[in-house]
């Protein structure tokens, strides 16, 4: 169990100079996202076109591992279909998690995060992200008002 | 203090068979147990456990006498009139809950003013959200000077015929600030309002006494001084608790009842509905007497200066700021750490054994104050000595040189 | 029943130690507990002890995956369908505190209609009360027939659209009847209330499937089924919680604090406010898995027959009265004795070493329908045999002796 | 600690045949007492002439101990003063505790309620009487009204 198992120069990376950092204007989707136990705070907006996710942002704050995977995600995500993200975001909680597994190519830089199954408390902030952008896409509301009237 | 009193903790020798030693430094969130009070709750399980109060056997009667002695070991710790002042609940915050509902619903009135602090726990917040969303009453705060201190003047500012409650927290829980409750108690009574003191983070650690402090109210927990998890008590002047309408309704806390009506027990029975947490108490009163055997005031004298240390040994470190008040600190000690984020610092210092806390410590507005998301906290209680000091500091060396910031790396596309 | 059941309870060979053997027959006030429950809470103080959920370090996840464990097992003990329905409390009393002021005091409008029964404990009266004369809602009661059932008829002829909640006790804790809590339900949910089960006599004594039951709420007590003192449970559905308003404010309860606002974390955590019964929890965990290798089914049947032994033994002492009801009686055993007051009773048993409750069992409305002042109750569990029944028959024979009327004496000027 | 201390012959008559039973009609003092932990139930009622308990009574439903002992007490407290009847009182709450002392003639038939102190669980049903007499006098709004308008 070691430190460097956990904050890779890959995830030290994404939290020093995170990727797609900010908020879409008028997303298709948007979510804010709370890690009870520590505080971190992530907001997610997805903007959606001909049904494949064409832009995905996040914005907030918190610990190196929230902010990393969410840089990580909002780049995974990128030119995939909504079907396609929930399932790599099941995929990605079965990594975390430590489930035995697979994980391969199409995890990405997420690979780097295979590192905090061994760290029980920090599963919580590696997931806050994905768990933000499936809220975002669950809203009872369905999409925004904002895509409607485009 | 005693150089062998982690000795009397179980817990340590225990997590060191795992490998390396427990540094904990969470006290300010729940302290460690010493062996006398987990075998007092043993021991009633296995000895004298019945229900108390109703029962006409004798091992009732003893389960019943166990549970009265806790009561007036409660009130001698600190300095209570009579043992039917303390009421037991099951930690600060339903003492302080119980405040809000029994007397807040039943006496505030819409434009009442109920007078907090700038450095509150949500303990002595969110109660006072809920009744005021009920009753119309308002809720102001005293405010915090740039020393982490309470400004009186602030205070006095506000204060008036309007204000019915002050309740105030006796020491911050995130900034260890010792708040001058006498002189806040004294105001608020010259005002005609009632006062309240938060003492989850005083009783543990100094010696308190509520008729000196002068306050209506004074809430503690069990688990913050050594006790089981599940009590805690609630001081209240007596004659209030008689004037007061009851929170809980149930059994042990009525008189007579009738199919739509009822009328109540005397104090503190009234506010004690249901079966209580007769093992908790029974392990309080040892929690108690343990405490008085260290004695509170060395107790007080130990934490001051191991924080006073430890504030000094940590601002050494580049990049680290503290939020303690310059004279008036006591055993905790916030702090933050440029670039590094309080919940990065407590994984780095957990892989070194070092227990502390990350996060907004139920103290969110404070944080919003102090312009922080969080801050990592450690607290300090008599099981720590210097050397869980140093640990902690060269840990946390260890980490900031992980983070040291980096240009963007070629690691990722 | 394992005939060496007894030596699971330590409780039983220290009083032996005293001289004379523990007869112990007031479970339904609280049970004794097994070595596996004491130790249980002793390890995880000695071994796991930390605060829970905010952790950033080890000890405090294992402390939080053992609380939420307990969680997870107390939902399948009574069929819940997910770890979430199931919030802690201190005990029955508050879970239905919690119902009354969370849900009560924000739902309930004057005129609304409550439904209770004649079979109450005051925990399931007084909370109404309470919330009645601060809502203005009308109680109502299901009334009690002669052999000491529920008369169901009672509930169709009073249910109606403005009954808001129907709460009823499941097992009587005087009577020992089983009330038909399925029915209850349906008929409350047809009228468009909700339904709430006092299951502080259910859930130790026989197995519960709240689902199959179909209730909105169920309480129950942690310490009446083998479980330590300060923890309880209610269950909910999940959707009614989330609709919910708060109860107690405090740490662990919040999403967002601001000084005068506050918004809440998700079910159950919304309701667990402060610092929680966490040793309480593991303790319950221990006793719900205890229960669950003995097996409730059998749990039931032995109880039952020695319910239905004890009724009968004591039936052929003369002057005796048996408040039970014909076909569906439990281990309750309440009586009276003429000439004899239950409170002498009980002390003439406890010198045989046979501790029995004398009362009004917190159910004085009930009394005074079966027009007594008390009773004197034998409640039966798991460590009780007919030996236990014999000892106790004899004891009263002995009891009467010595209570005979008897003419105005001349010892007395 | 046997039965036969606590259950005495001069308790059970006591019990079986009580003394003064029934309440004053204009009583100078009253007021009722519960013994919370088994729903004993006792009013007391008294008539002060010239300063001294011209008349005592009581009613109420209980165990033998509370209602032999409010019998008792309501012998006792007759051609006494009101200071006189507290001091007994409170010599009789020394008895039934259990306090060392010597418990002579001037206990009366109360005498025979020694035995109360080897029974913890009983001692408040013994004293239910005399709180509760106490507690008339010491009522905030004085002698009853009856009393004022003689
Ligand atoms: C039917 C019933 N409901 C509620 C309660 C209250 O239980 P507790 O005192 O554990 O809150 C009891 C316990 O006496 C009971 O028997
Ligand atoms: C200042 C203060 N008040 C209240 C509380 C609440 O204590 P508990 O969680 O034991 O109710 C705490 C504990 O964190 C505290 O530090």
């Amino acid at each position: 169990m070691s430190l460097n198992d956990l904050f890779t120069e890959i995830i030290l990376d994404h939290y020093q100079h995170p990727h797609n950092h900010g908020l879409i204007p008028n997303p298709t989707y948007s979510s804010r996202g709370f890690n009870e136990s520590c505080g971190d705070d992530v907001q997610v907006s997805v903007l959606i076109k001909n049904g494949i996710i064409a832009d995905a942002r996040f914005s907030g704050a918190g610990c190196s591992i929230s902010q990393a995977s969410a840089s990580i995600m909002t780049d995974l995500v990128k030119g995939k279909s909504i079907e396609e993200a929930k399932k790599l975001a099941s995929r990605f909680y079965d990594m975390v998690k430590g489930t035995e597994g697979e994980y391969g190519e199409e995890m990405g830089d997420a690979i780097s995060l295979q590192g905090v199954a061994k760290f029980p408390v920090r599963v919580k902030c590696a997931t806050l992200g994905w768990h933000t952008l499936e809220e975002a896409f669950a809203k009872n509301d369905g999409p925004n008002s904002s895509e409607e009237t485009k | 203090m005693r150089s062998d009193i982690k000795n009397d903790f179980p817990i340590f020798a225990n997590w060191r068979e795992k490998g390396k030693p427990l540094i904990y430094l969470d006290s300010a969130a729940t302290t460690q147990k010493p062996a006398r009070v987990i075998d007092a709750v043993s021991e009633y399980y296995s000895r004298y456990n019945a229900n108390v109060h109703r029962g006409t056997y004798e091992l009732s009667q003893l389960a019943t006498d166990l549970y009265e002695n806790s009561r007036t070991a409660v009130a001698r710790f600190i300095n209570a009139e009579r043992a039917e002042s303390i009421v037991f609940t099951r930690n600060a915050t339903e003492s302080l809950n119980l405040i809000a509902y029994a007397w807040g619903l039943n006496n505030l009135k819409k434009g009442d003013e109920v007078i907090l602090s700038d450095m509150e726990h949500h303990s002595n917040l969110v109660p006072w959200h809920i009744i005021s969303r009920h009753t119309g009453a308002v809720l102001k705060f005293i405010r915090m000077n740039s020393d982490f201190q309470l400004d009186l003047q602030s205070l006095k500012d506000n204060i008036g015929p309007r204000t019915k409650v002050v309740s105030v927290v006796h020491v911050s829980n995130v900034l260890g600030t010792i708040n001058p409750v006498k002189e806040i108690c004294r105001l608020a009574h010259e005002a005609g309002a009632i006062a309240i003191v938060d003492g989850a983070q005083s009783a543990p650690h100094m010696p308190v006494d509520v008729r000196e402090i002068g306050c209506d109210f004074y809430a503690l927990s069990g688990h913050k001084m050594c006790g089981p998890t599940g009590i805690g008590a609630l001081y209240a002047r007596y004659e209030l608790l008689e004037r007061m309408e009851p929170f809980l309704g149930g059994g042990e806390m009525i008189n007579e009842v009738f199919p739509t009506t009822s009328n109540y027990a005397k104090p503190p029975y009234k506010f004690e509905a249901g079966t209580p947490n007769i093992a908790g108490a029974v392990g309080l009163k040892a929690a108690v007497e343990y405490l008085e055997a260290v004695g509170l005031k060395e107790v007080e004298e130990h934490e001051i200066a191991l924080g006073d240390y430890a504030a000094r040994r940590l601002a050494e470190i580049e990049g680290v700021r503290i939020f303690r008040p310059k004279t008036t600190g006591t055993g905790v000690v916030s702090f933050t750490v440029e670039n590094v984020h309080p919940h990065d610092i407590s994984t780095i210092l957990d892989s070194e054994g070092v227990a502390i806390r990350a996060g907004h410590h139920c103290a969110q507005p404070l944080m919003r104050k102090l312009q922080v998301q969080s801050t990592a906290r450690a607290s300090f209680y008599i099981y720590n000595d210097k050397s869980d000091v140093e640990v902690l500091a060269s840990a946390l060396e260890k980490g900031i040189a992980l983070f040291r910031p980096r240009k963007k790396a070629d690691v990722t596309k």
